[in-house]
């Protein structure tokens, strides 16, 4: 029997496959098409104080073997999200993960604080890396001294663990997966979206009216297994990986490159129950490489590296 | 999810193919309007689903029908699946269109592959007794299908063709306008899918005669289940409305076309 | 008849469509399958002071959509490439552009130096943006102040136009773009490869031995229509635009984003004749849309943009 | 580059299939060693072609056939491609096996789906009036092929299974080996394709007898033409040699092959 329990941030998850935030809504929309009791952990769409329209449409746009998207953070607010969501949620019985967005600092701790009182909340997802809203977001996450200052403002507030999700959109990664560090997140996690824009030629202009869209998908793995594979020799907190996850396959490899957790998000547009056979694949895998438990295999391309 | 066998997957009409699927759920518990979301692979591209209004659903043979137009990548690769192969779905999803109110007379306003669900409508109006009127319009004649469907549900129908090959020379909501200014009392419904073009005009012909109308919308779509936020429609309160899941048919009132 | 003709760097093309450097070899093993004067224009492979050996194999790995690739500048040297690559280049009838690539400034300095005896070369383009080598390449495109001195440099002492070849591995590639003009480049490339890797699940280490390869290829093209888009607003010099070109719509996008030309790389592996066939669409596409002027559609999607 | 029909693709062994294709211009220049660039789809994903050695070609036909293991991607897109489909084919590409010299005995080691261009050698050996012996390796019984042929050639085949299912348990060079210490006096060459491990071994035997051997190496490609330096073999004079240029078949000393 394989043991695919993780701990990450103090939480247990008795599986270290997760949703990725924004794929899986509240989970009440999933729940009526598989037991979301199974996944690893859920993680919510991204809340911000107030209540957001998002952006006009066109949204999405696929790309080959991707997708970009500008959903702009529609979100019924914090409000909202504990009058309408919170009820459903706090009856799951896996880890429920709350992703929080804001424009400024003062709206982050704001949020925490709103967020505070929920006993079942089991960490806050900082998302300091949202590429799709005029101000905040992604701005934060570009440079360590802003993602310092907004992780420490959760941190401060936060009766929950933060894990403070990291933009790609950066030189170097790992200067910002330290200076959170530092800030106090009990964990990382990456990548979000990659910035990327697709252009109509019939219309000849930018398909979305802001332009520039978030890139998520298969296309993007190498680039987020990159980006997880240098944090997690920059940092001592866990890392949770993300970016193109389609099969189990991909997950080994995130977990191979350090990832102690993994989140499967736009591979859930294909198929809803994508995370379920990965989580099955995960524990073929691990028996037949004869490991009982796998956070063995967390980080382990690094010691092989070494030797090849 | 199903996994849903191809019973038949053939040509109706210049680049537009009629696909039947063997599945119960599907055929049991459609509405007209509904729509499947379907995977046209098992690799990662293309990536996302495409959804299709449901065509016809066949309760006692158990199938379901979609009418697709071959237009990109997927639809593509639809159209060269067979008959035994399996085709991943979900559905039925979405809202579809209510029956109107007793003693109204339904018209309905279909434009090139748009017209594919307003064939289960008609036939689901027809079993529930009531028939109308259908204005078809298409590109050329070569691209027309569904005509004797609709006669088959008892609806006169009249056609147009943008270059005149079959049926009237212009567009189905000119006749639609001709025919509410000719039939001024009669109590109508107007159901329409199509072009963007063809339902913006659909809406102002509604209002300005006050009568109802449903429209199906088409935006694209992630999850397809109202948990992605990805398909906005913006809504005439402010804010935007679901395409997955609060329509894809939205009363004509309910939302901004444009 | 649509004039296919752009100006770049004071170069005239008789179409937009060059290839990327390092996917055609040095020409004469594609003049084998095709006349490769019908291009816009040649690119070379990199080329280093001294001859380099190149990285280990494995050097290439699919991804989805994408292809990771880890040469690490496998070259001739300019003294061989000289004695033979150039006699076969320069019987070509269209504009030839080295690609030159070194350690530090100082060998940028010396190969350009040494090639600039060379009548008929078009251009030099500096790839400051290698991911593949232990030392130099994308280190310098990695930060405005290396990145400027490379170009300026080169620049010095090159009788040849020169274009900067820009990495995507950076926060903000207007920054590097504006460096380097400032530098006295005469245009920008964009993309070379974006950072990423790949694990073997089964002998649980990268694919790679230097761990990190460079993607490209379809994957990768939303990220760069980005940056050209980005860098078209930046600066006053032409964009040559690639990164995952892989038919005539893909290139009209990033004419479109501000690409005065464009380059295709991987798509060549799948199809040797793919820029052939993108000059046909190209030269459709503007006929369909009433240009005379493929120059004329360079940059219209910030213009519609702006009205939408 | 040419778009070459597909006369036939077909089962051989387990997830082993026989490729036919309509291709004047490989059936005539072909030599065995040398392989075919192929396109699997036309989109853009897998986005690489895939070589697969040459394993026949039929002057007369104008045909040429490749025997390829269904392994990835690729390989299963291929092997659902019907006959009248067209296949996307670079080649013939690379250097073949050379002709061993007048009075040399051509010992052939094959090891699964590497027996594929052993085949078209035995056939060309055979035209050649040369015969020998091959000794072919499978991992299991249901995955052998190719024996009949090489007898056909005039070879005398000897053949082992890693699970002993058939023919003798153990791997081909064994019985390389076996042969060379029997036979001391026979002036052999040895031309070899399969599992790197197979090569290795074929080369250290190689020189402890002293004699030639041929390998065919594989190594992942980009262009397939040697102009994107991505398939490189360490050479043992220093540097690296292009397996899609230099080789295929390289002789066992001039490449490391670890
Ligand atoms: C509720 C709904 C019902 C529909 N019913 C039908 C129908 O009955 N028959 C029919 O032929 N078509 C229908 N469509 C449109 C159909 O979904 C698209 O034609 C199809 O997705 C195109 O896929 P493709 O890969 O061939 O084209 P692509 O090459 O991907 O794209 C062609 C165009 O199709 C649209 N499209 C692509 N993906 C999606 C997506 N995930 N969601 C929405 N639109 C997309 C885009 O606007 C794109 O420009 C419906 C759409 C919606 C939203
Ligand atoms: C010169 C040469 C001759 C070959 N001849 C044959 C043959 O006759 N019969 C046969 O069955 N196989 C042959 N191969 C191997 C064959 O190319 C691979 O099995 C095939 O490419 C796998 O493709 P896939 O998409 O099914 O697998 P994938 O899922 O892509 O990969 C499976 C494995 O195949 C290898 N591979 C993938 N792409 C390539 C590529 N572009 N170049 C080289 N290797 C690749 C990789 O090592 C990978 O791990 C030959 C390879 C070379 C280099
Ligand atoms: C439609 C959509 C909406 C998203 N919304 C959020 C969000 O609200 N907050 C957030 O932190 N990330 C959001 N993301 C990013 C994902 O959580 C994830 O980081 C990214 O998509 C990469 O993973 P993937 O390739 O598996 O999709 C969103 C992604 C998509 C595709
Ligand atoms: C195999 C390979 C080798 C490359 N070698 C070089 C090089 O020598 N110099 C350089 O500037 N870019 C090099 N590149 C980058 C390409 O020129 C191009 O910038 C990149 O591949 C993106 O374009 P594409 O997606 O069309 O391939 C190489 C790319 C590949 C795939
Ligand atoms: S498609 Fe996801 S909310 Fe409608
Ligand atoms: S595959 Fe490109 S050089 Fe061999």
């Amino acid at each position: 029997m394989v043991d695919l329990s993780v701990k990450i941030a103090g939480i247990c998850l008795k599986n270290p496959v997760m949703v990725a935030s924004g794929t899986f809504g509240f989970a009440r929309e999933y729940s009526r098409m598989f037991d979301v009791n199974e996944l690893g952990a859920v993680v919510t769409k991204g809340i911000t104080l107030l209540p957001k329209e998002g952006n006009p449409p066109p949204r999405l746009f696929e790309t080959t073997a991707g997708l970009l998207n500008s959903v702009g953070l529609e979100n019924p607010g914090v409000e909202g999200f504990i009058r309408d969501e919170w009820p459903y949620l706090k009856t799951l019985q896996v880890p429920v993960i709350v992703n929080i967005a804001g424009e400024t600092v003062e709206e982050y701790r704001r949020i925490t604080q709103c967020l505070s009182p929920l006993e079942g909340i089991s960490a806050l997802e900082v998302n300091i890396s949202c590429p799709n809203v005029e101000k905040g977001g992604m701005a934060f996450g570009r440079h360590p001294d802003s993602a310092y200052e907004v992780v420490r403002a959760v941190k401060e507030q936060s009766p929950f663990p933060v894990i403070a999700k990291l933009s790609p959109n950066v030189s170097d990664i790992r200067e910002i997966a330290l200076a959170v560090e530092e800030a106090g997140a009990d964990a990382v996690s990456l990548i979000n979206t990659i910035l990327g824009m697709a252009v109509d030629v019939e219309k000849k202009r930018p398909v979305f009216k802001r332009v520039f869209a978030g890139l998520s998908g298969p296309a993007v793995k190498p680039i987020a297994l990159r980006m997880v594979y240098e944090v997690y020799e920059a940092v001592r907190i866990p890392v949770i990986g993300m970016g193109g996850i389609f099969s189990w396959r991909d997950a080994v490899e995130f977990i191979l490159a350090g990832a102690s957790a993994v989140a499967v998000g736009s591979a859930i547009f294909s198929d809803p129950v994508a995370p379920l056979k990965i989580i099955r694949g995960l524990e073929d895998y691990a028996a037949r490489n004869l490991q009982t438990r796998i956070s063995d295999l967390v980080g382990l391309a690094h010691r092989n590296a070494a030797e090849f | 999810m199903h996994q849903a066998e191809i019973i038949l997957n053939e040509k109706v009409a210049h680049s537009i193919y009629l696909l039947r699927l063997r599945a119960n759920k599907v055929a049991e518990g459609a509405n007209p309007g509904q729509f499947l979301h379907v995977k046209c692979t098992k690799g990662p591209h293309p990536l996302l689903r495409r959804p299709f209004s449901i065509a016809g659903a066949h309760r006692e043979e158990g199938t379901a029908d979609i009418i697709y137009r071959v237009v990109g990548e997927g639809t593509s690769i639809l159209s060269k699946k067979r008959p035994g192969e399996v085709l991943d779905i979900m559905g039925p999803l979405g809202r579809g269109f209510p029956l109107p109110l007793p003693g109204t007379l339904p018209l309905i306003v279909g434009g090139g592959v748009g017209v594919a669900p307003l064939l289960f409508l008609a036939k689901e109006l027809n079993k529930a007794g009531l028939v109308g009127r259908a204005f078809l319009g298409f590109s050329t004649a070569r691209e027309a299908f569904g005509k004797e469907i609709f006669e088959t549900c008892g609806f006169s129908v009249e056609l147009t063709t943008d270059d005149g090959t079959h049926g009237k020379r212009g567009f189905p909501t000119e006749l639609l306008e001709d025919y509410l200014k000719s039939e001024k009392k009669v109590k109508a419904i107007v159901y329409a899918c199509g072009p963007r073009m063809l339902l913006l005009k659909v809406k102002e012909i509604a209002v300005s005669f006050g009568i109802l109308a449903y429209l199906s919308l088409e935006e694209r779509m992630g999850c397809g289940i109202g948990a992605c936020f990805g398909c906005a429609v913006k809504s005439a309160k402010g804010g935007y409305k679901k395409v997955c899941w609060d329509g894809p048919v939205f009363e004509a009132g309910e939302v901004e076309i444009w």
